[in-house]
């Protein structure tokens, strides 16, 4: 019956000349600027940007700056995997980088320990006997926090039909209100070891990865990737399929806001203090690891591959600025630049594959 | 009735405490302030002030947004006949306020330049003569930002540093603590020797600290020096990690900018600058802080 | 169980001023094949949005399999057994031709709530085998819905429903954008489906296609049904004198 | 031939039942929460929010709060006058805050004056000859960077097809960077007195008003607003059909953009400074106001009208915050729920009338 | 002026692996009404996108009254004196039936570039008029596109193509949603075309129509021309035979 296993007929068609995946035009942007780094640095600063060039050391890469380059996207990268099934159905979340303040202020108090340097916890929030809990109490409460804020975010959008643009965009305002209100705008620091432990050395990269790997398998092989797709490419045909739409945002935002929130809880393990403004902004970084990673903001179409390349570009051109000794008042116009020729890179790759 | 508020910035530790200091104030003379959070926005705060009038507040306190765009405030107050007081940032009108004004704060080009001092008689004391430091500024945008860099430049332009300084880096971490230890990182990665770090806040510093500890740096080597002087830098001080800071008395200032609305609603003269000292923290006398933040 | 499989009772729809459906009686007895012909925007797709829930009548009843049923969605009409292909398609433009045919009842490889695992192969072999049918040809199944022809999309809709068991079929010009051959099969499956007993409403435009697949012809004038006429009681010029006003059902005086 | 006015036939139509503009929706959101917050001032601190209740004035209403109520949301909403625009063609600018930074910056230095109270002016930027200038120079030359930050953002959004999104975060970005070098984060001062009378006063409010009203007519009567709303529908069909679309969007950015730039001349006379940090978070305030004012951001759908009517709601939570004395830690909380609660009532009322 | 108002040599368009359009060379004389015929899927939109710039062809030259065009937007196509109704209608969604119909050359008032302002009176009694030349019935002209039914929306696009002269008038598709009447309406619209003197292209699946309308039928199989006949020659079975690869025209060999 079916001639070959591509269709079932009709036109020609040469299965060699298949459609690229975009994520290879977003590979090839981030290879071409690491390209551009290594290159200005031997020109400028004669140093190499991936290779190590220390005496005292005998590696062949520079391998903290390769760490640093992760490590420093991880937490933001995170927040980009909810972002990214955010997007890919068509809505957007303004609020993760609020939820990231609430949640670390909230989940950091329940994390303090009693004695530090000999003296009492400065910055206690509750008594005694919240102090030194085992760190599941933290964790829990953060995520719970985060649970919250995606339950709220996605039984508006779902069941009074708003745009999410304004659902998240109140939580934003609200989260951030409610960070600064917790504890009155006082920072909160000195959590156990257990909870400093989190957020440690490369934790939040295998934290980063490991989420990324589970997710990419999710939005790929279950009913639940697919309907994502399907509700992003055109919201009233999945319904009309017999998808329960409703349910199926609560859910994504859900999601969403559960990995904020766990954005929350690496963030301040990480650096041993929550404070009120945490995350200001990380959701418009996250949405641009995103779109950078070909993730359509129609909805319908991106991966969380391309999130992951979108977010790696972010932490070369941070890293590369700082290498190349760029002074700080130039480093946002370029990165300005930089983000959009990643696109139009991208944009363009395609179009031409269009006309092929 | 009342006293309006106007804050900066509701998120920074050194601000909260400033205003903790008003509020504190405020409820032992048993008075209603309310406390509105600028946000970071000249705008918004000039706005805030035109609401306070509109709502007949008795007296209005700001801790501007920026210090060269209090002129417009000034004219809004004096305006409606309301007094105003500035709070922790010195106006850049502060010669030509209007009777009924006043304000109280403290010299950012104070700031820095102590703690910049001592962390040069440190290297000087430990045998050097020239040393390497990386920068870490805040928000570009921010005027303390600004001042706390350009003090440094003053420092050494002037000849009141020991030793010479070479500035290896300098790039903003926006105040935070992670944006610095990520920048520490990135520093590190190059591998430059360098013999301290200049932070323009305490934040920053630990960040920084955070960093290097990571890396394996032995903090004993490096002089590292912060500005605010919060809980978080003295514990880090008393661990044997940061070894500079300053220390600004922002309850102080809140509960006098508070006494001098207070004075000058019920018409009465008051002082029309009132300057609270910086104070140099060092492991020495860290002792005496611990209880201030 | 009733001889009657659908019946609606003074169904009535308006768009603000817009009155797209007036006072609809219509009964579909068990394995009976039903069209519904009118002019352009006499209201037959409203007619269809209403009884399968995509939007909520302004009035009257819905009696489906001997239930009174309000749907509130799409989901709610399919679980009660009704297929549907909307004159709109419903389909996912991103997505490509064995996502579409099994979006919403994917089959799976291990259940898990959403998060059951797909089994692409099953869906694709199944996929070559109900397109097959239709006798659309399609070079690339991976292809998304967006880069498909007219036709090809429409035989991807009646595919979908030609490929799973239900107690009613709605078709809303279902060979509107099909190719002579194409048609024909989609006919035949019509027939198939009247062989096995399902009962189906049919709208089409094509007097041919009606008198050749139904028993049973309903005529739609300006948001009211004005005739319903068996099939061997009537002929091509007779309907369409309902159809363009110059005649009107005895049982349907009154209407415009 | 055709039988009534309102079409050809068909269907029975009642024009009595027409739908009801959803502008009229977003009135009674306003209206509703005007009279919330006289309701909850006679109760809870036993004052009216609109009427004067003190002795020493006397004029019904409390005219200082009417005039702050719009006063300060002109600014933005000048902003968003631009922004409506932008998204009824489908897109969105995200870089309009940064512009405003980056443009009061470049404004004010060419409109400084050179004697302040008899003293040099400290802040001066350039030299002698620069000082005093006439003040057709500044809001040239704002208007110019305006248009230029508008020309970049239309260009590549027409030309390469990349996301409006992108373009414009790129922009921001950019434009941040840009307002903080130019000075090298020093705020710029003291401006002549024919400058700072832009901002005086109610000025901005006039300007503001007549924009509005320019823009209105334009949407609703011209070419260029049918257009707009075409691309917005369907860019595809809009091209199909004959339109220019990528000239008609380099027009609309570069329109959005001198709207931007306009906020900050007024926004820097006002304040009579100009600083790097000037604008930021503008974009999500203009967006908003058009959303809440139902402009979709799917494209194609909103009105002025409907974003003026968004920005007075802004104007009125925020003056009614201060009103009830609001404690400023739940503020930002309740206004997170007042912007949800203001679009919800809009979407609840249109489904409404979609099923009458 | 040339005989020929339309000519493609070698015109091939590739989607990645798909070949959608292979080698059409294709003539269209003056005032000479052509139908293309062919399966779903068989290229037939897709060569309508090509010469009328909505997509670039992979190769191949286009001759317009005699000039060689390479269009690149449908702007530059319509420009040229192509009026086209495409499959997918092209219409604005959100805009009422008048902006649909005169979009992009709008009747104005005042000339003042982008700025001039709009005579929505006249557009709206125009759009009557065109309107009802198609034997449309639209119960308001001011709602939305989105409010449409299928056959207002196809009406509404094939009244825009109508209301203003061209070189060359394209229609894919143009009754497939249509109703009785309304067809009939669109085929008068079409003779009188004929009677003009303006060229057709005519893309449908339904036979009767073809022979009732057209010169010429051009037969589309698996992306390529595979017969090109005149109607006084050939009948509806020999059609089908083309279209079904049953035959090849002679002129074609080698075509699958
Ligand atoms: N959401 C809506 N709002 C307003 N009017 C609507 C809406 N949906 C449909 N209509 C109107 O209702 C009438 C009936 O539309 P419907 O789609 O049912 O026609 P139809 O009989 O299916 O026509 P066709 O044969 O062209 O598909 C039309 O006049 C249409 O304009
Ligand atoms: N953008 C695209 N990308 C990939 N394949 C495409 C694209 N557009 C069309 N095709 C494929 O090209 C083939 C020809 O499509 P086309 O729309 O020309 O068919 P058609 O002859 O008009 O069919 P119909 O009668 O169904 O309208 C189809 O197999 C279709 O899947
Ligand atoms: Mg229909
Ligand atoms: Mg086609």
């Amino acid at each position: 019956m079916a001639q070959t296993t591509h269709g079932i007929g009709g036109l020609a068609y040469d299965p060699t000349k298949r459609t690229r995946p975009p994520e290879l035009n977003v590979l090839a942007a981030l290879i071409l600027i690491i390209l551009a780094f290594e290159v200005l640095g031997r020109m400028f600063i004669g140093d190499s940007f991936l290779f190590n060039t220390r005496e005292n050391i005998d590696t062949l890469f520079n391998e903290q700056r390769l760490q640093i380059i992760i490590l420093q996207v991880s937490i933001v990268g995170i927040i980009a995997l909810g972002v990214t099934q955010v997007i890919i159905t068509g809505g957007i979340d303004l609020s993760s980088g609020s939820v990231v303040g609430a949640t670390a202020m909230i989940a950091m108090s329940f994390a303090q320990t009693a004695i530090v340097n000999g003296n009492p916890n400065p910055k206690a929030i509750f008594g005694e006997g919240m102090m030194d809990l085992p760190v599941i109490v933290p964790v829990l409460v953060g995520l719970g926090c985060g649970l919250f804020a995606g339950l709220v975010n996605g039984l508006l959008i779902a069941y009074t039909r708003i745009p999410p643009f304004i659902a998240t965009l109140g939580m934003m305002v609200a989260a951030r209100g409610c960070a600064k209100w917790w504890s009155k705008g006082n920072p909160i620091s000195f959590p156990t070891e257990s909870y400093a432990a989190i957020g440690k050395g490369m934790m939040p990269v295998l934290i980063f990865i490991t989420l990324a790997v589970v997710f990419h398998l999710i939005m790929t092989q279950t009913r639940y990737g697919k309907h994502s797709y399907a509700i992003g490419s055109n919201e009233q045909a999945a319904r009309m399929s017999g998808i329960n739409v409703a349910r199926h945002k609560v859910l994504v935002y859900a999601i969403a806001g559960m990995l904020a929130a766990l954005a929350a809880i690496v963030l301040s393990s990480k650096n041993l203090t929550a404070q009120a403004g945490m995350g200001v902004m990380y959701e418009l970084d996250a949405i641009a690891m995103a779109v950078i990673g070909g993730v359509s903001l129609q909805g319908g179409r991106g991966s969380i591959i391309g999130t992951v390349l979108g977010a790696l570009i972010f932490g070369v051109i941070i890293s590369g600025f700082t290498f190349l000794k760029l002074d700080a008042y130039y480093q946002e116009m370029v990165k300005g630049v930089i983000i959009v020729a990643a696109v139009v890179l991208d944009t363009w790759r395609q179009n031409q594959r269009g006309r092929g | 009735d009342g006293i309006g508020v106007s804050m900066a910035l509701f998120d920074d530790n050194f601000l909260t405490v400033l205003r903790n200091g008003i509020q504190a104030q405020a409820d032992a003379q048993g008075l209603s302030v309310q406390i509105e959070d600028a946000q970071n926005d000249v705008a918004k705060q000039l706005d805030q002030i035109n609401n306070f009038i509109a709502s007949g507040v008795s007296a209005i306190i700001v801790n501007p947004v920026d210090t060269s765009a209090t002129q417009a405030m000034t004219d809004a107050a004096a305006a409606a006949g309301v007094p105003l007081v500035y709070v922790n940032r010195q106006p850049i009108n502060v010669d030509s306020l209007p009777d009924n004004q006043a304000f109280v704060a403290s010299n950012e080009s104070e700031s820095s330049s102590q703690g910049f001092t001592e962390q040069c008689n440190q290297w000087a004391a430990a045998g050097k003569t020239e040393v390497s430091v990386y920068v870490l500024q805040g928000e570009l945008s921010n005027q303390a930002a600004v001042q706390r860099t350009q003090n440094y430049y003053d420092v050494i332009e002037a000849g009141k540093c020991a030793v010479k300084v070479n500035i290896i880096d300098q790039q903003t971490a926006n105040w935070s603590r992670d944006q610095a230890t990520s920048l520490m990182t990135n520093w590190l990665s190059a591998g430059t020797p360098f013999d301290g770090v200049l932070a323009n806040n305490d934040e920053m510093a630990l960040g920084a600290i955070q960093a290097m500890k990571a890396a394996g740096i032995d903090m004993n080597a490096v002089i590292v020096s912060g500005v605010d002087a919060t809980q978080d830098a003295l514990a880090s001080m008393q661990a044997g990690e940061l070894d500079i800071t300053v220390f600004q008395n922002a309850a102080a200032q809140g509960g006098g900018a508070l006494d001098a609305a207070v004075k000058l609603a019920a018409g009465e003269a008051v002082d029309q600058k009132v300057y609270v000292p910086f104070e140099l923290v060092t492991p020495a006398n860290m002792a005496d802080y611990l209880a201030k933040n | 169980m009733s001889e009657i499989i659908l019946e609606t009772r003074g169904l009535t729809k308006h768009y603000g001023g817009v009155h797209a459906l007036t006072e609809a009686d219509f009964t579909l007895r068990r394995g009976e094949h039903v069209a519904i012909m009118g002019d352009n925007g006499a209201g037959k797709s409203t007619f269809v949005r209403q009884i399968t829930g995509v939007e909520k009548p302004t009035r009257g009843q819905i009696i489906f399999d001997g239930v009174e049923h309000t749907f509130e969605s799409p989901i709610e009409a399919r679980e009660a057994g009704i297929e549907t292909v909307f004159q709109t398609l419903a389909l996912a433009d991103d997505l490509d031709v064995p996502s579409n045919l099994f979006l919403g009842r994917e089959k799976v490889r291990f259940r898990l709530g959403p998060f059951s695992i797909l089994d692409k192969r099953a869906m694709r072999e199944a996929t070559m085998a109900a397109l097959v049918k239709t006798g659309v040809k399609i070079p690339n199944l991976s292809n998304t819905i967006r880069n498909m022809s007219g036709g090809q999309r429409q035989c991807v809709a009646i595919a979908r429903t030609a490929a799973f068991k239900s107690k009613l079929v709605i078709m809303d010009e279902p060979t509107a954008a099909l190719g002579v051959q194409e048609t024909a099969q989609v006919e035949n499956i019509i027939r198939t489906l009247k062989e096995a007993g399902e009962p189906l409403i049919l709208i089409s435009h094509n007097m041919r296609q009606v008198f050749d697949l139904v028993d049973r012809i309903v005529v739609f004038r300006r948001g009211r049904i004005v005739a319903n006429l068996r099939k061997e009681e009537t002929d091509g010029q007779d309907v369409v004198a309902y159809i363009t006003g110059a005649k009107t059902g005895a049982e349907y005086e009154g209407a415009p």
